[in-house]
């Protein structure tokens, strides 16, 4: 371990609160069966919407998408317990860019690599 | 001048804290964990980027039709969501501190990530024998490594939590094993969330572009 | 077996790429391994490097060794630098031939960026950050260490290609499909994907590992608003890291399997696609520059002050800006292929974009100028590299903003024009403001200053060489000439300017020269420091402790209620209080980490296989993945990293410093 | 230390620059309506940077004069400044302002050089090789290599490709430069306002003989341009395939024509068929695309 000294937390910054930790310790892992049973629904419904072709395909492509980052969520909440954190979770500023970058790159590249040459 | 002042209250409140952020070492250890998670994830974003772009590049291959097998990879999804039960409820039992109650939800994780290995290096035979190789076209490339790259994850976690089980049964549930169950479920979970990705976009959405 | 021998000498000095160059390079090596084992072995040196450097966690030292290592680079890529002035000095000069220039310039870049200004960079990260906001390391050490051997020995890879085998020779863009086995039979290509995979990984542990040090390890009471900028600085770079390097492992990594496992990414034969190799590498490159200079105006910040004896001005735009730059380097990749037809709507966006940038860097030169103003200015050798720089980086700056004009670019691109433009930013903005770190914090780091005399004159060497070499070449750019040619004709009239150009090259040179000496002589001849505040004027926590910092840092941690804590500690000790020294009841037991030989025999196998690898000998490339899991799960069962100093040793050793308080 | 007598050489420079090789400065000198608009762009906007430097050089200079550390120096001390909101927000807006000035005809020239200005502008397609240019003229049903002959005072439309690695087909005196790329064609139209003589050469670098790929361009009128493609049409040799077979060697070459060439080898190449032989070889054995 590090020296005696060093059991301090640095102070929670003004404007951040939202980053506050939030903890639980329930007896029963009622949550997890819930998120179990959530991620099952979500897997299932997408792959019905998708055999069925409920919709125009790329609408469909984008609700399941949705559906898929739905699922994320969940996994991050439920079991990943991503509000946790001894101090400020700042994990949480990072974690959110990089969904947000992740994304970004994957549109842009196929935006980009469509290649509309304007010259007509 | 000195930090003492702030050490009674902050020990005092760390007491509230789950097991596993209680060490301040370790919990530092937890954040650096889910920043490495932050890069995996942009990995697998330039790896889908790279899919998305490629993925009508079929050259003289095989379409995304008539490689996915839509049954496989449901059931490759149903273990995977269950495994990241399993190792919730691992999770759970280690904050109720009942070790060997651990022990046996992670073996069994450890077996459903095993299965899920198993059945996608049975997929991925199959292609590779009638011909459907990552070198056949840039398409086949793409789905390879990006398939490849998740599975390969999945089996450093099989060896990872081969070797928690047995840090466990030596050390039992200490600061260090807790934090490293903690970050191993992370990690988990995390691979987790990317097959639903995979899922969605190369299985399901093969079937609709 | 008897035709083994006669293969392996084919295969790592194939006579197409034997020339002069490389069979000196090769006796050099040998010469100069030789001579530092000698000399080893003479002073019995041996077990004192690995105890004291090779085996450290100890961030303080694994700076130091980044810091040898990065002017190492800083020669073998200047001098590449100057054999490519050479042969563009007059038309049709073949000083070198196109094959050796194009592996000459490949290289020149390629070490400029990834094995000089990355490690000068680490190597301020490491003996700055954690002095700065009061912590006794970072927060992974041995990562740490494994990160500076990855690098190195990624870099040793790297300058072997020139010795056997062949180097790279495609641009350290390395686009295919002239990277394609195709076009490119030597192994040169392989060298340059692995060694950069190898060191990326270390910078993006780094990154994380420093991100954290900064979230979680600030001093109790440095707030984010309290943090000193070069910290800043720092956290933003880590992000940036965090971010960019994994487009550009899996560019590197999808480049590679092209070449060694039959894939088609990028080739064409299969329906590859060359441009989204080109998309993933500047999704990469452009935060990479940005990673580059950010660190600098980190250091600028903190000379700025220090040297004008006056508060930062306006401190909460610069960090507003900074952050600003690091969210918007992400969204400006495009710019380096407007002219790849990605179509107006495309190009519009991203030209905007790049625009949109100029202006927290704006706001940055502007805060700087007025820090000096109402301050008073002393003329350093540090505070001289910051005011070379708002000329050259506003310049080239502003030529940037130049080449964001999307249609302008249409002519601009790959001309000489760009290289004038990201050699006045590389330059004048990175490796000036590292220059500035390293003579400001060098008493720091060893105790005394550099010596200013000395420094001075490498500074007006280097500094004034800069303008004769690059700014012809702006009009070299306008002129038509385009990049990466290794000589031209006549009759273009590119020769006086060209001329010019590397007369200016020889005296950045002789600048760099002076700058060698003056280390070599300063080791001698330079007074002690004894206060820890060898400027006298030192503001952040880092002064507050004696030079070179005591293995532990702080022998307690301070409280830090105030931006520029140190400045105002001394102005409180003017003012008769009792200075806030640590108190011998205060002081505890401190872990420290324990040296490990893991990270170095972990670079050592990853070094291995990496070279079987490059010539793809699988069993040789096994063996050294096999070393590297090994080496991971050992380290991963030990348990015992720490040693402890009682607080009886952390005392002696203060008051042998005169640093206890009653 | 001061700034200003650091300029001073460059001045110098810069005058002898300006007046002994003005007449180099081909992308000063425009010779076309693109290289024009894309010269106006530059210039605006070395105007605006013109400013802005010379702006920040004064601020610093002054700066570094009055307040230098010197015995009696009277200017005020005033360590505990912190900032100045006002100023702090106009580094914000001002740099906005004059950015706008640059980006709202960088807007308009980006939409208006992706169109043609010509309903049915004479197409060239260009396709480079290691190390060489490939100029095909469909319409004409000529070809040349490394000579580039376009008639004068009206707009050419380039597609180009590649069969070889990476190169960028550019002619600064008439404009700007587009990647010529294996498996894609990227179109560029250009125009020469009158005759004249003028040099290409590739941007992008391709390998060892990358520093060979000049290529002339000559624009003539267009009835001198008819009787050019008429006059090769007789007298030059045709293109054979095997010619190109030999053009795609990693060799340079002088200037070439032909009187005509065969009809597969750019639509073939622009799907990435036909990257240094490859699949070029199967599909010419293929009677169906013959
Ligand atoms: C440290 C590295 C660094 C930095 C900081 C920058 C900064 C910038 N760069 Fe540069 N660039 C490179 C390194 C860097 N660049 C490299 C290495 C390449 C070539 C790579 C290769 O191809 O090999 C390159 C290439 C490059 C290109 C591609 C050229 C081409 O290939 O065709 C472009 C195009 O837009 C560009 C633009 C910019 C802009 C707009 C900025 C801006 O961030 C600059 C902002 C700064 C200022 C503008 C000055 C200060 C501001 C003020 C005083 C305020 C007032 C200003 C205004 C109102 C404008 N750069
Ligand atoms: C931080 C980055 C950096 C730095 C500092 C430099 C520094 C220099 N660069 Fe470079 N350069 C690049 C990054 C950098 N460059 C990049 C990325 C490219 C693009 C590559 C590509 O196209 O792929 C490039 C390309 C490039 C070109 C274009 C080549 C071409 O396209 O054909 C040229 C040509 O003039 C050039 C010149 C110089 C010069 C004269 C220096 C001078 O500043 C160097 C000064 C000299 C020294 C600092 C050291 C001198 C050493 C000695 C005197 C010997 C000492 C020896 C011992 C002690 C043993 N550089
Ligand atoms: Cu330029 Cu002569
Ligand atoms: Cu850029």
């Amino acid at each position: 371990m590090h020296g005696g000294d060093e059991q301090h937390e640095t102070a929670m910054e003004p404007g951040f609160e939202f980053i506050r930790p939030r903890f639980e310790a329930p007896k029963f892992p009622m949550h997890q069966v819930w998120g179990y049973v959530a991620s099952l629904v979500l897997t299932f419904g997408a792959l019905w919407m998708t055999v069925n072709r409920i919709m125009n395909p790329s609408v469909l492509l984008g609700v399941v998408l949705a559906m898929a980052v739905a699922q994320a969520a969940l996994q991050l909440g439920v079991f990943m317990h991503v509000r946790e954190s001894r101090g400020p979770a700042w994990h949480l500023v990072p974690l959110g860019m990089a969904f947000a970058i992740g994304i970004g790159l994957v549109g842009m590249s196929v935006w980009i690599m469509m290649f509309k040459s304007g010259v007509s | 001048m000195s930090s003492h002042a702030l050490d009674g209250k902050a020990k005092a409140s760390h007491q509230e804290l789950p097991p596993e952020f209680q060490d301040q070492e370790e919990s530092i250890k937890i954040t650096g964990f889910w920043l490495f998670i932050v890069t995996d994830v942009l990995i697998f974003a330039s790896l889908f980027a790279t899919y998305a772009v490629l993925v009508n590049r079929v050259a003289a291959g095989p379409t995304p039709a008539q490689v996915f097998q839509l049954n496989t990879a449901l059931i490759e999804t149903l273990i995977l969501l269950t495994s990241s039960f399993t190792i919730g409820i691992a999770i759970w039992a280690m904050r109720q501190n009942r070790q060997r109650m651990v022990s046996w939800w992670l073996a069994l994780t450890v077996l459903l990530g095993m299965a899920f290995v198993s059945i996608e290096l049975v997929e991925f035979a199959g292609d590779v024998a009638v011909g459907w190789g990552w070198h056949t076209s840039a398409f086949l490339s793409s789905f390879f490594l990006l398939v490849a790259a998740h599975g390969t994850h999945v089996t450093m976690g099989i060896i990872w939590a081969v070797a928690l089980l047995f840090q466990l049964r030596r050390r039992g549930l200490t600061t260090v094993t807790r934090r490293k169950l903690y970050t191993f479920s992370l990690y988990w979970h995390f691979l987790d969330i990317m097959w639903v990705f995979i899922f969605t976009v190369v299985y399901l959405g093969g079937r609709l572009i | 077996m008897p035709s083994f021998v006669p293969y392996l000498i084919h295969t790592l000095f194939p006579p197409w790429v034997r020339r002069p160059t490389e069979i000196g390079a090769e006796i050099m090596m040998v010469a100069g391994g030789a001579f530092i084992v000698y000399w080893l072995l003479k002073y019995k040196k041996l077990q004192w490097l690995w105890n004291e450097w090779l085996t450290t966690v100890d961030h303080k030292k694994i700076g130091i060794m980044y810091l040898v290592a990065a002017i190492i680079m800083l020669a073998r890529g200047g001098l590449d630098a100057l054999m490519l002035r050479t042969n563009l000095a007059m038309p049709t000069l073949h000083f070198i031939n196109a094959s050796e220039y194009n592996e000459v310039f490949t290289t020149h870049g390629t070490i400029m960026v990834f094995f000089m200004g990355m490690p000068l960079i680490f190597a301020l990260f490491n003996v700055v950050v954690p002095l700065q906001i009061g912590s006794r390391d970072v927060a992974f050490p041995r990562l740490n260490a494994i990160s500076f051997w990855l690098f190195a020995f990624a870099a040793a890879l790297f300058n072997l290609s020139f010795v056997v085998g062949g180097s790279p020779n495609a641009g350290w863009t390395a686009y295919p499909p002239l990277t394609e086995l195709a076009f490119n039979h030597t192994v040169g290509e392989n060298y340059y994907f692995i060694s950069l995979l190898m060191t990326g990984i270390g910078t993006t542990i780094t990154g994380i590992n420093f991100l954290v040090t900064i979230l979680r390890m600030r001093a109790p009471g440095m707030t984010f608003m309290k943090m000193p900028l070069f910290t800043w600085a720092t956290l933003n770079t880590s992000a940036l890291i965090l971010f960019a390097f994994p487009p550009f492992t899996i560019a590197l990594l999808e480049s590679l399997l092209d070449r060694v496992a039959g894939t088609s990414f990028f080739t064409l034969s299969h329906g590859g696609m060359p441009m989204m190799y080109v998309n993933l590498f500047w999704l990469f490159g452009h935060p990479e520059v940005y990673i580059l200079v950010l660190p600098a105006f980190g250091v600028f910040s903190e000379v700025v002050a220090t040297f004008s004896r006056k508060k930062l001005f306006g401190y909460p735009s610069m960090v507003l800006s900074m952050t600003a730059i690091m969210v918007l380097a992400y969204g400006t990749w495009v710019h380096h292929f407007f002219t790849m037809g990605a179509g107006p709507a495309v190009n519009v966006f991203f030209g905007l974009s790049t625009m949109l940038i100029a202006i927290p860097t704006g706001v940055k030169v502007f805060n700087w100028i007025l820090t000096m103003w109402g301050g008073r200015l002393t003329f350093t050798t540090p505070m001289l590299y910051f005011l070379a720089m708002i000329p050259t980086f506003v310049i080239g700056g502003a030529t940037g903003v130049m080449l964001g004009a999307v249609p302008a670019d249409y002519q601009f691109h790959n001309s000489y024009f760009v290289i004038a433009h990201f050699h006045q930013v590389l330059i004048g903005g990175t490796v000036f403001g590292l220059l500035a770190g390293v003579y400001y914090w060098w008493p720091k780091m060893f105790g005394y200053k550099l010596n200013d005399r000395q420094g001075k004159w490498a500074f007006w060497l280097f500094a004034g060489g800069f303008w004769p070499t690059f700014i012809p070449q702006y009009w070299l750019g306008l002129e038509g000439m385009t990049r990466r040619m290794y000589t031209y004709p006549f009759g273009l009239g590119w020769h006086t300017l060209n001329v010019i150009s590397t007369i200016g090259g020889f005296i950045m040179g002789a600048g760099f020269l002076v700058l060698a000496s003056n280390v070599l002589y300063s080791r001698r001849h330079q007074e002690r420091d004894e206060t820890g505040d060898a400027w006298g004027n030192g503001r952040t926590l880092e002064w507050s402790i004696p030079s070179p910092a005591p293995e532990y840092n702080f022998a307690v941690i301070p409280v830090v209620d105030e931006r520029d804590w140190w400045w105002a500690e001394k102005e409180r000790r003017q003012s008769g209080e009792r200075p806030a020294l640590p108190r011998p009841e205060d002081i505890r037991p401190i872990a420290i980490p324990k040296n490990t030989p893991v990270p170095i025999l972990l670079g050592a196998a990853f070094f291995l296989g990496a070279f079987g690898l490059v010539f793809t000998w699988w069993y040789i490339a096994l063996a050294g993945l096999a070393g590297v899991f090994g080496l991971l799960i050992y380290s991963w069962f030990q348990y015992d990293h720490y040693r402890i100093l009682s607080a009886g040793e952390v005392r002696e050793s203060e008051e042998l410093l005169g640093r206890l308080g009653a | 230390m001061r700034t200003w007598a650091k300029r001073i050489p460059l001045a110098l420079l810069l005058m002898a620059v300006l007046a002994g090789c003005g007449q180099h400065a081909v992308m000063l000198n425009p010779a076309g309506p693109v290289g024009r608009t894309e010269l106006n762009l530059m210039v605006l906007a070395s105007v605006a940077m013109a400013i802005v430097i010379l702006f920040v050089l004064v601020l610093a200079t002054v700066a570094v004069v009055r307040f230098r550390d010197k015995k009696g120096n009277r200017a005020p001390y005033t360590p505990q400044v912190e900032g100045h909101k006002v100023l702090e927000v106009l580094w914000f807006i001002i740099p906005a302002l004059i950015l706008t000035v640059i980006a709202v005809p960088t807007v308009k020239d980006t939409f208006a050089l992706a169109k043609v200005p010509a309903k049915n502008p004479l197409v060239v397609d260009v396709t480079s090789l290691d190390w060489k240019w490939l100029f095909e003229y469909p319409g004409q049903k000529v070809a040349t290599v490394n000579h580039l002959v376009i008639p004068a005072g009206q707009p050419v439309l380039f597609k180009i490709t590649s069969d070889a690695p990476m190169n960028t087909f550019w002619i600064p005196q008439l404009g700007g430069m587009e990647y010529a790329m294996p498996g894609r064609v990227l179109p560029l139209w250009l125009e020469s306002y009158k005759p004249g003589v003028y040099w290409g050469h590739s941007g992008q670098f391709s390998g060892r003989e990358f520093e060979k790929m000049f290529f002339s361009v000559r624009a003539v009128t267009p009835a001198a341009f008819s009787s050019w493609a008429a006059h090769l049409r007789k007298t030059a040799p045709p293109m054979t395939v095997a010619d190109y077979h030999r053009l795609l060697q990693f060799t340079t070459v002088g200037h070439l024509s032909y009187s005509k060439y065969p009809a597969f080898t750019f639509p073939s190449v622009t799907h990435g068929f036909t990257l240094k032989g490859g699949m070029y070889l199967l599909m010419h054995n293929n009677p169906a695309h013959d």
